[in-house]
């Protein structure tokens, strides 16, 4: 029963990617959309009663459904494990996913595409279940290359639009340079251990009988793998360029799921990574430069969903701080904390967004305030979460982390601490130039402006409230999370006593935010700033504005190199490859017709070659000894 | 220095002259003749060697058939001038070289080899009369003898054939 | 009863006899442009054999290489005929028989 | 001896067919004789070859000239057919040419079945006179009358050749005996004429099929000659020549010393490189073939490095290269008919226009090329295999590049006939070509497909 | 029953294609290639029921060849791969018109059935003349039917037969060889041979010349593009999807086999050199302007990886390389039928002219987005289980050659998903673009679904083929 609730689970998206890609066109777009949330909401329903069960008997669920692939050194099965760590997912992916659904009922209505948009939608959930369910490193891998794909389809959703295609096709390549890293460290714990399933490397990992390098460098190829996904340097530049696709999408796969299936896998192979502190320490250093850069970039962009974006990758840093740290449980609670929020945020920018008919740069908003008040007041308390304004989730999960930083680094206390306060000024930023003073559109739009529907509104205002609450989960002193993931993680915690310490650390973290947030409330309230055209930005606001030109930088080292060396090869070498095959046939020509001249019709010299060749054989067999 | 040796000497002289003249003649029909003089003295050596039939069909043949065939073809072909316009220097110059070589190569090789002096077989017995030969080419020869019929035949035919007009072209 | 004539003048001789007489043969036709005069050339290079074989003959004191003669004869006067059929077809078209105009066909 | 005498009769029989006026009889009548001829000669298999000594020792039928003769014969009546059309204009001399032709073949039997070298030499005259005939037979053409001139001018240098070297194996043995020449050539104060005499005969035969340094002849000859006669050139002459040079050196020499060998090795290269490198250039098919024809000499004389066993090899090879080599010329003479010459420009696009006489043409390219099934595959790979087994890697590595480069030119034709555009009218095939292009192409692929019909024949 | 009936049922089908006429060509053709394929699946059940479906009998005395036929997993599965293809490749043209179809067609079932006795053929020199025979159509097929200028076709068309026809030619020798030390061309006797160093060296090279030019391993590809390109999309597809793993299964079959010890000490060159294909194909194939030319290069890079799988000597690599072939095979089908179907309609298969089909033709887009897919190996398809094998076995040899060998995901993906955008997304093309009809659809739709499904449920091709693996790595380590 349960094998088949579990197939169930897993399978109910699926069918209704089929359902949608098959039937999507003859039916209405109610009905497709309506098909598509329920199937995510089936598995939410199943992924809660899985959890209760697990709640009520420890006991990890894992069922082997079919042989897959097999190597000379192992066979793997095509297996689903729902442990603690699987169902935390599951439950936020399925539940964040089905409110995404049902928010994109309303936001898509208009797309002719739409039900390709939840096929899509729906094909994301499945793989991104997969991922979560599978019970060995490869069924992960099908999920990972498959949340990628469906990265793919959903960025380029308006594949009209070249620009667009070009961010999918780059999010798509970028996470196969993870991907790379992802199947050479497989390649390396399959060859030390001979399997690929969770519980048997763990096993083999704790005994304690692998070459230590190679396990770092499988522990390593794995973290790039976990880059790509998760958008961590130096391999970040496509998540905002992620936004190219629907709102919904953003909201789902590029800031809710998707991008934490990085901190998902580390947090699945945490045993491994407990064995390499090399490997911890460069993902540390790596989550923290991370954070500080994309804040940094956050600081001064204005497309509403690119300061979104970079937000997320600045915390989705600070999550792989944690994680280098060896604090996986703080990373996971700020996953969960900041799937509410950020994707309310993101929803909220949806919101915005479509108010304004597809604005979505802010020096062109202003004062919305009144016109959606429901979208201003869960935006409002998403980024108080994601500041880290007490007692917001937000508050609790990053004080964590930045709690961890502090035992282990001060260093990297200091740059998350500035990371954190760069948050809250950009997010201030974003929601004054978006709600506050006067509206800086044009008149058509000003007159069109109105609140959301309903459709949009309830899910926003369930992740608001999330975002509120969702730091119950974790609180000090009751520390549920810690003690549910337990029996995953490898090495237990040391809970955190609330000490003199810790709350000298909460109150600085809170001044800090607070004085980012007066920092931006100075700046574009009481200044009453509007960021300056692009022309107009000089100096190193330009550098920031532009990102630090990473990508020209990419561009100019990988791109137009490869191109160009493509480019040689296609038009020099190869012709040079080909003439020379074509040289011995030249050269044979050419003897040809060298050779015609001597063939000159004249009998005295046939003669002539004759007799000397009587000679010359005569002289070879009796006289040259 | 024997009679013989030396009317040896004198034949295989005047033979290699003739042969040499026969080539180096501008007039064909100067040629020719060198070359009737040439098969003459070839006869006097197969005299020399006692071979009398051989002797007297080369020159019924050579100097008889052939000669007046070559000669025939001359006068009809009207060649009997001296109008042979020379091969450029550089062919003449390899026939010779090529002719010393050969001539160097091929006596170098017989003159290497151990040469058989001294005595020869002399059974005594009658190998070269007509009625030894005659014998010798009607019986054991005989197949061959037959066949060299077919070839004077297909020559026949063969020279009827390159010189007849066909009757039905215009 | 007669004597081995060999015994006084010795084979080699013949050999080298008729080997030069074969190599002026062979020079004949390399050396002239007529093509009568290069037929008459082979005649003597055949002479020279058939000088030999008849050497050759009185050497192993046997017939057979007097019969190869005639035999040899009976083809070169085949070859000439043919030959001088040739060459007159030749001499009917072009108007001459010097080999070396005979370049319709190279390369 | 009985084939010998049968063919002589026929072409005797022609001549008299003349007299009567019985010339719509001739092509029928010689066909079917020579096909009775056939029988006999393969009937003669089964009698064992000792007991035909009643010829004096001139001739034995042994296996070895059983099976060539038998190819010869086959041969020649598809060269046989091929003449009634081919002599359509000139018919008054028409017998004199089948009465050749059918001579020819006497003296390619008594070529391969000789045991005296009397008789050799009178073979290959009778072969050489009458092929010089055949080639200068266009009268009027000087492009023939050149092509008889120059062969008969190096021909007959060569049988100088020839005829000096069987003096001086006379002279070193005292027979012209091949069995008696054999007994001796391994004695003991063997004189150096014998190796002199053997390596001259040599020569002379390497002339006749056109072997570098001696092939100049051949390009010219086959240019020039009558379409059918360089077929007969090509295709009969050719193997003709290559079995009696085999039978020669097995006939009169043990074994081969090493030093002859590397010589072999050296011709075989040459003729194989020299052959194919300059057909590439080539515009005149039959000239291509000429150089074909050179390089698949080359081919051939590799036969001789294994020579106690390639006999059947030889034939294979042999037959393989003369069926296809006949299709090819009946293709051949039938397109480049009403043509002045017989450049490559005549085949352009008889793919389209004639599809079947295309496929027998390609068919029969492939063949020479080596592409199985047909039996031209299987005729290299044999050699190449002999050849491995004997150690001489070095010639078969130059045999595989050579049949390389010539793929090269084989599929210039080829590829005239199916990609070039055809600027002529379907013509009516006269059914005589036809029927010979497609009997030899499936004899062709018959032994491709079951070699050990003729492989086995000589065991 | 046994594989000599496949046999001749192909042959008997070419000769029916050859009289059934032009307009029944096509149809005779896709009969007689279904009832092949139904009766290779009745082999395989018979197969795997244990009986001995090969074949052998004596052919040829002096030299010794024998007709014989092998069937082990190896070759059932290359055959199945031949006979499920080939009704596909038909089908597939039936939205072309081909002057003399009956000759088309014939040369296409005979090219089949000269591959299947290549995968067949357990003598030496029976499969040489295979091996060549599957030449002959091709060149014709290209030749006759191709598109583009004649002039360079035929230029490209006859570097292909000439080239591949050297390499092979060298195979002979090596055969020729390989009979004079064993008195047999019978595969048995030829593995049981006790070569020397140096005899191995030539031997190994010998093959490997034939190999590589056909595989084809760089720097001996230049002929392929090219002739990719004007070959008529049926020939590529016969080529790329077939022949191309004649070379690859003769490496496994034969070459490294008979010659294991050069096969061990040049290990690693070989990889080098197959890697450095997948590298160079994948950068080439960047800049492609021309669709077909484009998939060319991208064959070269896939072939390199499976050549490298075959060189690594392991059992996943040889596994994989097998599993490769088959993904490829199919995928690579889809593939060119999907720039045919692009070029029946838009008469181009310039990239640039092309784009913005996407929004007329969804089914079109999605059945060529999965082969895109599929051909960059995402995991649920066949392809990924393949590379992941042969990936798997590289790293086995030594990490760096997967480390390497595995920029193929990331430079396939660029590549194909480039040629993806442009060709089919961006603004709606002023040009109509129909959807595929029924016979295209089924084409496509037969290709995604085995992908899909062995993709997932590999094992029946796994069972099929690793038995056979093991029993020649087995000769290989004798």
């Amino acid at each position: 029963m349960d094998t088949n609730l579990a197939l169930l689970l897993l399978l109910s998206p699926f069918v209704g990617f089929l359902f949608n890609i098959f039937f999507g066109k003859k039916v209405s777009k109610g009905i497709s959309g309506a098909i598509g949330t329920l199937t995510v909401v089936v598995s939410f329903l199943l992924s809660i009663c899985f959890f209760a069960q697990l709640n009520q008997n420890g006991k990890p669920f894992e069922i082997s459904l079919f042989d897959w692939i097999q190597v000379s050194n192992f066979k793997l099965d095509f297996g689903i494990l729902l442990d603690q760590l699987s169902l935390l997912w599951l439950l936020f992916v399925t539940g964040i996913g089905s409110l995404i659904h049902l928010y994109s009922i309303s936001y898509m209505h208009d797309d002719e595409n739409m039900h390709k948009f939840f096929a899509y939608l729906n094909l994301f959930v499945f793989f991104m279940i997969t991922l979560v369910v599978g019970n060995n490193l490869l069924v992960m891998f099908i999920g990972w290359e498959g949340v990628g794909l469906c990265s793919y389809l959903l960025i380029g959703f308006w594949y009209k639009n070249q620009p667009y295609n070009d961010a999918a096709k780059k999010a798509f390549i970028m996470n196969r340079i993870g991907d790379l890293g992802f199947l050479i460290g497989m390649f390396i714990i399959a060859a030390l251990f001979s399997t690929l399933n969770y519980a048997e490397i763990k096993s083999a990992v704790t005994a304690g009988d692998a070459n230590s390098a190679l396990l770092g460098l499988a522990a390593l190829c794995l973290f790039i793998g976990a880059c790509g996904k998760s958008a961590q340097l130096p391999l970040y530049t496509w998540l905002p360029d992620a936004m190219a696709g629907p709102t919904p999408v953003s909201a789902l796969i590029h800031a809710a799921t998707m991008v934490t299936a990085g901190i998902f896998m580390v947090t699945r192979m945490n045993f491994l990574f407990d064995l390499t502190p090399d490997v911890q320490n460069i993902i540390a250093i790596v989550g923290a430069i991370t954070a500080l850069v994309a804040a940094s970039i956050g600081l001064l962009q204005n497309d509403i969903k690119k300061v979104l974006a970079y937000s997320t990758v600045s915390q989705l840093g600070l999550m792989f701080l944690a994680l280098g740290l060896g604090a996986y449980t703080v990373a996971v609670f700020h996953v969960i904390t900041h799937a509410f929020f950020k994707a309310c945020l993101f929803l909220g920018s949806g919101s915005v967004i479509h108010g304004l008919h597809g604005e979505q740069d802010m020096r062109k908003m202003g004062g919305l305030r009144k016109a959606m008040p429901i979208t201003f007041w869960t935006m409002m308390i998403s980024t108080l979460a994601i500041a880290g304004i007490f007692p917001f989730a937000g508050f609790w999960s990053k004080d964590e982390i930045l709690m961890v930083a502090f035992g282990h680094n001060k260093a990297l206390w200091i740059v998350a601490s500035i990371a954190s306060i760069m948050t809250a000024f950009y997010m201030f930023r974003l929601m004054y130039l978006t709600f506050f003073r006067e509206f800086r559109g044009t008149e058509e739009q000003k007159h069109h402006l109105h609140e959301s529907p309903k459709l949009i509104t309830i899910p926003l205002v369930i992740l608001a409230v999330l975002a509120v609450i969702g730091g119950a989960i974790n609180l000090p002193g009751s520390m549920w999370l810690n003690h549910f993931l337990e029996p995953v993680l490898a090495a237990k915690h040391e809970a955190h006593h609330l000490g003199t310490q810790e709350f000298i650390l909460m109150g600085i973290a809170l001044v800090g935010a607070i004085v980012g947030i007066i920092w931006a409330n100075a700046k574009y309230i009481k200044q009453g700033f509007v960021p300056k055209e692009d022309a107009e930005i000089v100096g190193f606001s330009k550098t920031i504005y532009n990102k630090y030109y990473v990508d020209e930088f990419y561009t100019f080292l990988i791109v137009k190199p490869l191109n160009g060396l493509s480019n040689f090869f296609r038009t020099t070498l190869e012709p040079a490859l080909g003439k020379v095959v074509y040289g011995f046939g030249t050269v044979a020509n050419g003897i040809g017709s060298q050779g015609k001249k001597l063939q000159n019709g004249n009998i005295g010299l046939y003669l002539f070659v004759f007799v000397l060749g009587i000679c010359a054989i005569i002289t070879y067999l009796f006289i040259a000894q | 220095m024997s009679p013989v040796l030396i009317t040896f000497y004198f034949l295989a002289a005047f033979t290699l002259a003739t042969a040499f003249l026969t080539i180096y003649s501008k007039n064909p029909i100067h040629s020719a003749i060198y070359l009737v003089l040439c098969m003459v003295s070839i006869m006097g050596h197969y005299l020399l060697l006692n071979a009398q039939f051989v002797a007297i069909v080369q020159l019924i043949v050579y100097a008889g058939a052939i000669m007046v065939l070559m000669l025939f073809t001359i006068m009809l072909m009207n060649l009997n001038k001296e109008d042979e316009v020379h091969k450029p220097r550089i062919t003449r110059l390899g026939a010779i070289v090529v002719f010393i070589l050969m001539s160097i190569v091929l006596i170098t090789i017989f003159i290497n080899s151990k040469t058989i002096m001294g005595e020869y077989d002399s059974s005594g017995e009658d190998f070269q009369s007509i009625k030894v030969l005659g014998k010798v080419l009607l019986n054991e020869y005989m197949v061959p003898f037959e066949f060299a019929s077919i070839l004077l035949l297909v020559a026949m035919i063969g020279t009827v054939l390159l010189t007849k007009k066909e009757k039905d072209q215009k | 009863m007669i004597e081995n004539i060999l015994n006084i003048i010795g084979i080699e001789n013949y050999i080298f006899l008729t080997v030069l007489l074969f190599c002026i043969g062979v020079f004949g036709v390399l050396y002239r442009r007529n093509a009568i005069i290069v037929f008459m050339s082979i005649e003597i290079m055949l002479n020279a054999v058939n000088l030999l074989f008849v050497a050759f003959s009185t050497y192993h004191q046997d017939a057979e290489g007097q019969v190869f003669v005639f035999f040899s004869m009976a083809v070169a006067a085949a070859e000439v005929a043919v030959g001088l059929a040739i060459l007159v077809s030749v001499f009917r078209n072009l108007g001459s028989i010097d080999i070396d105009n005979l370049k319709n066909l190279k390369g | 001896m009985q084939v010998l005498i049968t063919i002589v009769s026929l072409g005797v029989f022609c001549l008299l067919a003349e007299i009567f006026n019985l010339r719509k009889l001739l092509v029928p009548v010689t066909v079917i004789g020579l096909l009775g001829v056939l029988g006999i000669s393969l009937n003669l298999w089964s009698i064992d070859s000792s007991i035909d000594t009643n010829y004096l020792n001139m001739m034995a039928t042994t296996k070895f000239s059983s099976a060539f003769s038998s190819l010869f014969i086959v041969l020649t009546i598809f060269i046989l057919l091929m003449s009634d059309d081919f002599y359509k204009d000139i018919p008054t001399k028409f017998s004199d040419f089948i009465a050749i032709k059918i001579f020819l073949l006497a003296g390619a039997v008594a070529m391969v079945s000789f045991t005296n070298l009397a008789m050799f030499f009178l073979g290959i005259e009778v072969l050489s006179i009458s092929l010089y005939i055949l080639a200068a037979s266009r009268r009027l053409d000087i492009k023939s009358n050149e092509a008889g001139m120059k062969y008969f001018l190096m021909g007959s240098f060569a049988s100088g050749i020839i005829l000096f070297g069987i003096c001086l194996v006379y002279g070193a043995t005292g027979y012209f005996n091949l069995e008696e020449i054999y007994a001796l050539s391994e004695g003991v104060g063997m004189p150096v004429w014998f190796p002199i005499g053997v390596t001259l005969i040599v020569i002379g035969m390497l002339f006749k099929i056109a072997a570098a340094p001696f092939h100049f002849w051949a390009p010219d000859v086959y240019e020039g000659s009558p379409a059918l006669t360089t077929a007969v050139m090509s295709t009969l002459a050719k193997v003709v020549a290559m079995a009696t040079l085999y039978k020669l050196l097995s006939g009169m020499t043990v074994a081969l010393g090493y030093k002859v060998e590397l010589l072999i090795v050296i011709i075989s290269i040459l003729s194989m490189t020299i052959g194919n490198i300059m057909a590439l250039r080539q515009k005149n098919v039959k000239r291509m073939l000429a150089f074909s024809g050179i390089s698949h000499a080359g081919f051939m004389l590799m036969s001789l490095l294994t020579l106690s066993t390639a006999a059947s090899t030889l034939l294979y090879y042999t037959a393989a290269y003369a069926l296809a080599g006949i299709a090819a010329f009946a293709v051949i003479i039938m397109v480049t008919k009403n043509k002045e010459n017989e450049n490559i420009e005549n085949f352009n696009g008889i793919g389209k226009t004639n599809p079947l006489m295309a496929a027998i043409l390609t068919a029969s390219l492939l063949s020479m090329a080596g592409i199985p099934i047909f039996s031209g595959f299987f005729a290299k790979f044999m050699l190449f295999s002999d050849t491995v087994k004997a150690g001489f890697l070095i010639v078969v590595i130059a045999g595989v590049i050579n049949s390389i480069i010539s793929v090269g030119y084989y599929f210039k034709l080829i590829l005239a006939m199916y990609t070039k555009e055809s600027n002529e009218e379907k013509v009516a095939i006269p059914f005589a070509y036809t029927i010979v292009a497609i009997v030899a192409i499936v004899l062709n692929i018959v032994i491709g497909i079951y070699p050990s019909l003729l492989t086995d024949l000589l065991q | 029953m046994d594989v000599t009936t496949l046999l001749i049922l192909l042959l008997i089908g070419a000769v029916a294609t050859l009289v059934s006429g032009d307009k029944l060509a096509s149809k005779v053709a896709l009969l007689f290639s279904l009832v092949a394929f139904g009766l290779s699946i009745n082999l395989l059940l018979q197969f795997n029921q244990g009986t001995d479906i090969g074949f052998v009998s004596n052919w040829i005395a002096n030299p010794k060849v024998a007709l014989a036929l092998k069937a082990d997993g190896l070759s059932m599965a290359m055959v199945l791969l031949t006979t499920a293809l080939t009704p596909l490749i038909i089908l597939s043209s039936f939205g072309n018109s081909f002057n003399n179809s009956k000759n088309f067609y014939a040369l296409v079932l005979f090219m089949a059935f000269a591959m299947v006795g290549t995968f067949l053929a357990a003598d030496g020199l029976l499969y040489y003349i295979f091996w060549e025979l599957a030449l002959i159509p091709i060149y014709f097929i290209a030749l006759i039917w191709g598109n583009g200028d004649v002039d360079e076709r035929k230029k490209a068309v006859v570097k292909f037969f000439i080239y591949t026809l050297a390499g092979s030619l060298f195979m002979l020798v090596g055969f020729a060889y390989l009979y004079s030390k064993a008195g047999s061309f019978l595969l048995e006797d030829l593995y049981k041979l006790e070569l020397s160093h140096c005899e191995q060296f030539w031997i190994f090279f010998a093959f490997f010349l034939a190999y590589a030019i056909k595989i084809p391993i760089i720097p001996f590809h230049t002929w392929q593009a090219k002739v990719y390109q004007k070959a008529p999309t049926v020939g590529t597809m016969l080529l790329s999807g077939i022949m191309l793993k004649m070379g690859l299964f003769s490496v496994i079959r034969w070459q490294l086999p008979i010659a294991p010890d050069a096969a061990k000490e040049y290990m690693p060159i070989l990889i080098g050199l197959s890697i450095a294909g997948v590298i160079y194909g994948s950068i080439v194939a960047l800049r492609q302007k021309d669709l077909k030319k484009l998939l060319a290069y991208s064959s070269l890079a896939h072939v390199g990886l499976i050549a490298a799988g075959c060189y690594t000597l392991t059992v996943d690599g040889l596994n994989g390389a097998v599993y490769q072939m088959i993904a490829h095979g199919f995928v690579i089908v889809g593939l060119f039928f999907a720039a045919e179907v692009i070029f029946r309609r838009f008469e181009t298969r310039k990239i640039d002219e092309l784009g913005g089909i996407r929004s007329q033709a969804s089914g079109f887009t999605s059945m060529f987005m999965i082969l895109v897919l599929a051909s960059v190996a995402l995991p649920g398809t066949y392809n990924f289980v393949g590379e992941f094998t042969v990936l798997y076995s590289l790293s086995q040899v030594n990490i760096w050659f997967a480390v390497i060998g595995g920029t193929t995901i990331i430079l396939g993906a660029y590549y194909m998903l480039k040629m993806f955008q442009n060709v089919m997304l961006g603004e709606t093309n002023t040009k109509v673009f129909k959807d595929v009809n029924v016979s295209e659809a089924i084409v496509f739709v037969a290709i995604i679904g085995f992908l899909l499904f062995f993709g997932l449920y590999p094992k029946p091709i796994n069972d099929l083929v690793n038995p056979a693996i093991k029993e020649i790595l087995a000769v290989i380590n004798r």
